[in-house]
């Protein structure tokens, strides 16, 4: 199993978990983060002094899937939070040694 | 400037009552808005500048930022009755101060004492809030740093040898009173006192590790500006010491002014830094507060919105430039908004009284009286040079008891933290 | 109107005043209180309706929300003084509007001028805080997607073309007045008036992206409901232009009436949704505090709560349901609440006005005078037509100079920081 | 009481209106009053009260919070003008309570009816402020668990049976009042009526899963304590019910006791738990609001500042030490500040009247009348008594009729979705 | 060395972290996140108008662990965190190469 | 590639930000966590009785580097982020499988 973590731009967040959902992806969690990168960064100025901020806020969405789905998942997610414009963010693919659902105590891939 | 008033007032009130100064009685009118004044000017400190100032502060200081305008609200209330009340209006004493046990724990006083149409301890109680906020205004050049034990003692100190020493210069017997300097609400008294007094502070403090001024909560910025601008209603109108055409004028003015300096922050502000901002019209829109206070029942419409729009301008000049430049670092801007702006108020007071509102005796450069310029700017030097030994003085005090800054842990840490040891959210 | 209020005030005021009609002495009790108002009435927009209508509004897009309002009090706090009182309440040009230049910067006004028993700039003012709220109202239609440019210049165009038109025919020498429409404290002058400016201009504007209503803050919303019902005491009451019994009992009926259409909207959408939310109840407080307008002083208790709770389960349909079904994107209900509460509370002064509160000249169908709601229904008519028009030349205009909407990107990003450059929150 | 202070009224009012007694007159300056007094009680509740609960509340309760006290106001402000005036000021029945048909929906009353200086309308509305935020006090005890069905049961039940008949005791023509207790603004009908039922309720409804009281918002906490501070100054000064020198006495004893009383118990907590706190401070704000209340026009400067220092300190002991020993759920501490403090606040006002202050039938223990304090005492008990019982019983009926508390699963996850179906916050 | 996520429902948070420090663990790392699965959101409604929010509430809890340790730690968390009931979250096994202690330099399992 | 994720001190991210910066990591994502550890927790007051917040502050940076890059940027984090003080933090090393960039779909080590 993979854990897939996307890292897009907020106003994504609704696309990309409807076109999760519709290819059968039965969970994932989602984090509020704040993203340095090639995406400069806009100024706040407050009373006339400029403020730079360089940390964007992005959504970090992880979603846990059998080894089967991962290009499934990377290719949903690369179309439909695309927008062509830097800042678009990343997927990084790291591996899972193992799941358990809570509720049953299950492990493996059933638990996903 | 309270004998001004006093004549003024005389001039509107219908004939039946023109003996009011051979034999007070009480107006009931007058006293029910000099009430409702009292509960508004209170307002401006408890929440309103509380939170204006706390949501300009960083997230983790807001709270010590709340506390600092509390205490000193609740400190001065009663230091003002046991000596300040008597410092300010008691029998002066050369004309520099007043008698501070003239009016001790208000000896004397009863429901039916009267001062002129109101009852006397209205009086005690509509400068009390004065007195209250001018020492609250200072906090804001001090914040995120400050020992909040230090803030207590300059607390005391200042809100008995400092605030009502000055008011009894302009509005007691006091030496600028019989120079004619006029301050129709307390321009001097409470802007450029305050504002001066902020800025001394501030450098003696030092600068804090993180000048920034990103606002945690700019909704409680709006919040405060709002609560500011009504309470400023019963700070300029009730000054007129009466329910009259003369506060009706004041009330106008205050507001003209205060939208024209807010619009005139707003487009320097666009033009200079690109984007109109929130923090920018709510900074323009005290800035005109501060400037119109000395002229609120002088001056016309015009020259009101004259005030208010060079006050908005300069103030953001003050702020954007001039503080960056020089380097001081006074947190909140109280000597770039009220000190400039007040002393803009007070010497433009001077030009644009217009004897058709404010009477004969507040006439101004442009109606044939350019001597009251020069009067208006004595006071202000005056004020100035008091102020800032006095808070030197004070600070200095205040440092040697308890000493000033917290430790460096702290204020990284947050002084909400690290002074009261509690959290502003948990949201 | 106000002829009729006057005559009110007359049979109330002590024997001591009845030749005040002839010869106009001011009375500092009625100007206390007419002071009081004007402060209530400007809190009412800075910060009540800005905090109110912020908090509805995205977290991204609340200071441009906040910002909305504050401009508006500001930019027709000026426009007012120069030619909209005048437009207003100037000598009448065909029963239309009136003289633009009568009052331009108010020459000619003193302090001891007098309107009636108050101060003539006292009128001014208290008029004043009603044209910048109407205008303020005006904005919860068109957030989250219009240029602030644009709003700039729709403030300043409606703000003088439109309001002050409508006021005058209802309140100057209009033609609404010579008929006899009844209007108490503003129904159709404000809140009609706001409603359909808010309609069409959102049609005009077009759909959000994200038309979804999920407030970024709800404690802000329930805020903002309480100053506004706390202001609006200053604005029905104050109507009655004395502190007198005619003002007490608008105030009673104000508070009736708001307490009524609150229990209305809370146990409809309880049945209707499922649950009595927070932002429903504040909802049914402007319903009812807006219905109650026009009645204020002319209906008795009974009539108050009725038409409270018609208002309120009204203005719950028209929101959750017509909304939805006619698919225009009024984005905080301007009109489902204004307007439809607005229309509502006019018709119904038709009907329940009862000669013994609100005197012989406004009597309603209940107590024998059918006319009356005929009347109403042209008071009405004639302020939709004439906002519904001006709106759509005005937003038109508007369109030309500065375009209407944000780009796209920048109405997704949030207008805090397309247009301001700055975030509410850092917490 | 009513008797007294009018007495007490006619000796500063001018000679002229000497006849007040016989034959009423309208004074306008005391209506201006009256009617701003009005609406500063009414904004205690919404949204004073209401914001300084939900601060209080924890992040997944603070809109069920507001909603208490929000529709506490409008429920018991329909009541009133039913039933509940009656019961408070109609024609007594055994000293216990009034007629309460006598002003079944404000029958017979018309803007010109008077009751003695001010409109009849007037009086009906400045008591039902006060009845409305006694009854919104008492839900502080009772958040974060109660259902608000439940919640709605008791208001309307509370509103009829309890409050108005304690009010008619004191300030109709009651028993108290003919034995001459002592309560200038409700510090026995308003806090400690509100006090017991708190925490006969509390005991009723058991103890929370979670019975932290970590704020979800200070800043909420400060502003409410600011908005309930600035109302109360209508609260205790519009008790005098005239503009003159008894309100202004009132309200600078309201100043001092608060301030006295929010040092009081800043310094206690720094001592006793290391830190002063914002909340700390807030509380202490309303502890000394509290205890001033029964006193402000009985007492001078000093019995004010005694009386706020011991409040203060005393219900930090109760909240901070006794609470924790009892193991009782009193969620927001209202016995332990209303209670308790109203308590205190009620005995001294035995102690410290001074004659010099309220008139000679207002005179305490220090000036020779040890046998007022027994008196006080008596007014006490029998509040309590009384309270304790309905409340009970009331309590009783609502668990009948509803039940209770909500589901633990509801009370987990937070009243605001299990009852309302909202978020405070989406930020 | 595994890093042990578990995402569960907040009012466990206090539950689970007690159990954990039963049993020895010295140190975690806890996010507030939301979590899309088979529990179903619930609806808020403004106005009359209603909104799905289909995100719920959820807490991640990571926690790193000698690879010896990885069985106890998903055994307390399953029995803690368990209601029962839809929604109690699942529990992800991540491998781990190194870890360092920011405050000594410490590398590998004493870092922990 | 490898994940790096530092359990950081609040206030030190603006360093560690700057020194990243300077050795050419060009992307980096930070979350505002809890962390819980031998460093002590604080306790809140409110009306005299004491709360223990035994989850502290902190912020979590994320940057996923090339295999070679891994040493380079715990030596940095290490250093700028050291106060010598308990509660400095962790870093932990996790194998990273795959990297894309959502804007141009780029895979594997460009994508960085
Ligand atoms: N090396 C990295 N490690 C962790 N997160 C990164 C890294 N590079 C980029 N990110 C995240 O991805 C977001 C988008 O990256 P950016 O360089 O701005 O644009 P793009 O993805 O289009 O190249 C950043 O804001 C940051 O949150
Ligand atoms: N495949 C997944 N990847 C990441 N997180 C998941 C995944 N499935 C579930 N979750 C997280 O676990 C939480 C609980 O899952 P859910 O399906 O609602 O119930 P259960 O765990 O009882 O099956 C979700 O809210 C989500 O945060
Ligand atoms: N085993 C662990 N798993 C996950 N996070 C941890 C672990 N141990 C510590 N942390 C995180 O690192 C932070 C600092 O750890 P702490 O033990 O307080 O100090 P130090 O790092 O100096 O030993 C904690 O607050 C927590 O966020």
């Amino acid at each position: 199993m993979k854990k897939i973590e996307a890292i897009i731009k907020p106003f994504k967040l609704d696309e990309v978990k409807d076109a999760l959902i519709e290819i059968g992806i039965g969970g994932m969690t989602v984090t509020e983060v704040k993203g340095f990168g090639q995406q400069k960064g806009h100024t706040e100025i407050y009373r006339g002094t400029e403020y730079v901020i360089d940390f964007l806020p992005k959504v970090k969405i992880e979603v846990v899937v059998k080894d089967d789905d991962v290009e499934k998942v990377i290719d949903v997610i690369t179309k439909t939070a695309q927008t062509g414009r830097v800042g678009d963010g990343k997927i990084f693919v790291i591996p899972v040694e193992d799941v358990v659902r809570i509720r049953t105590g299950e492990r493996g891939e059933v638990a996903v | 400037m309270r004998g001004l008033i006093i004549s003024i007032i005389s001039l509107l009130v219908p004939v039946g009552t023109a003996l009011a100064e051979e034999k007070s009685t009480l107006n009931s009118g007058d006293t029910a808005w000099l009430l409702t004044s009292s509960a508004l000017v209170m307002l401006m400190t408890v929440p309103g500048l509380a939170l204006f100032y706390g949501g300009l502060a960083k997230r983790k200081d807001i709270l010590n930022t709340i506390a600092m305008s509390f205490i000193a609200y609740c400190i001065v209330s009663i230091t003002w009755i046991i000596v300040g009340y008597g410092i300010a209006y008691g029998s002066t004493i050369g004309q520099f101060f007043g008698n501070p046990f003239e009016y001790f724990f208000l000896k004397g006083m009863t429901p039916s004492t009267l001062s002129d149409n109101i009852p006397a301890v209205l009086d005690v109680m509509f400068q009390l809030v004065f007195a209250t906020i001018t020492v609250a205004l200072v906090s804001g050049s001090y914040i995120e740093r400050m020992k909040f034990s230090a803030w207590l003692i300059f607390t005391i100190l200042w809100g008995v040898l400092v605030y009502p020493v000055v008011a009894h210069w302009v509005w007691g017997d006091g030496f600028l009173s019989a120079h004619g300097a006029l301050d129709f609400a307390g321009g001097t008294v409470v802007h450029i006192n305050a504002g001066i007094a902020g800025l001394v502070g501030a450098l003696m403090l030092g600068r804090r590790k993180d000048t920034a001024l990103i606002p945690n909560n700019v909704t409680l910025v709006a919040l405060g500006a709002g609560l500011l601008w009504f309470g400023w209603f019963g700070f300029n109108a009730g000054s007129a010491y009466a329910a009259d055409g003369a506060a009706a004028y004041a009330m106008l003015n205050t507001n003209i002014a205060t939208a024209a300096a807010a619009i005139g922050w707003m487009l320097v502000e666009w033009m200079h830094a690109g984007k109109p901002t929130v923090v920018g019209i709510s900074s323009g829109i005290i800035a005109g507060l501060v400037a119109i206070t000395p002229a609120a029942g002088f001056v016309n419409v015009i020259g009101a919105i004259i005030i208010g729009v060079i006050a908005g301008v300069c103030s953001y000049y003050a702020v954007a430039v001039v503080k960056q430049k020089a380097g001081y670092d006074d947190a909140l801007d109280v000597f770039g908004i009220h000190g400039v702006s007040g002393i803009i108020g007070a010497i433009l007071t001077g030009v644009f009284a217009d004897p058709a509102i404010g009477g004969k005796d507040a006439v101004g450069l442009l109606y044939g009286n350019p001597g009251q310029v020069v009067t208006q700017i004595i006071g202000v030097i005056a004020t100035i040079v008091y102020s800032g030994v006095m808070t030197a003085v004070i600070i200095f005090i205040a440092k040697a008891l308890t000493g000033l800054r917290v430790k460096p842990d702290a204020e990284e840490e947050g002084l909400d933290q690290s002074e009261h040891g509690e959290k502003a959210y948990n949201i």
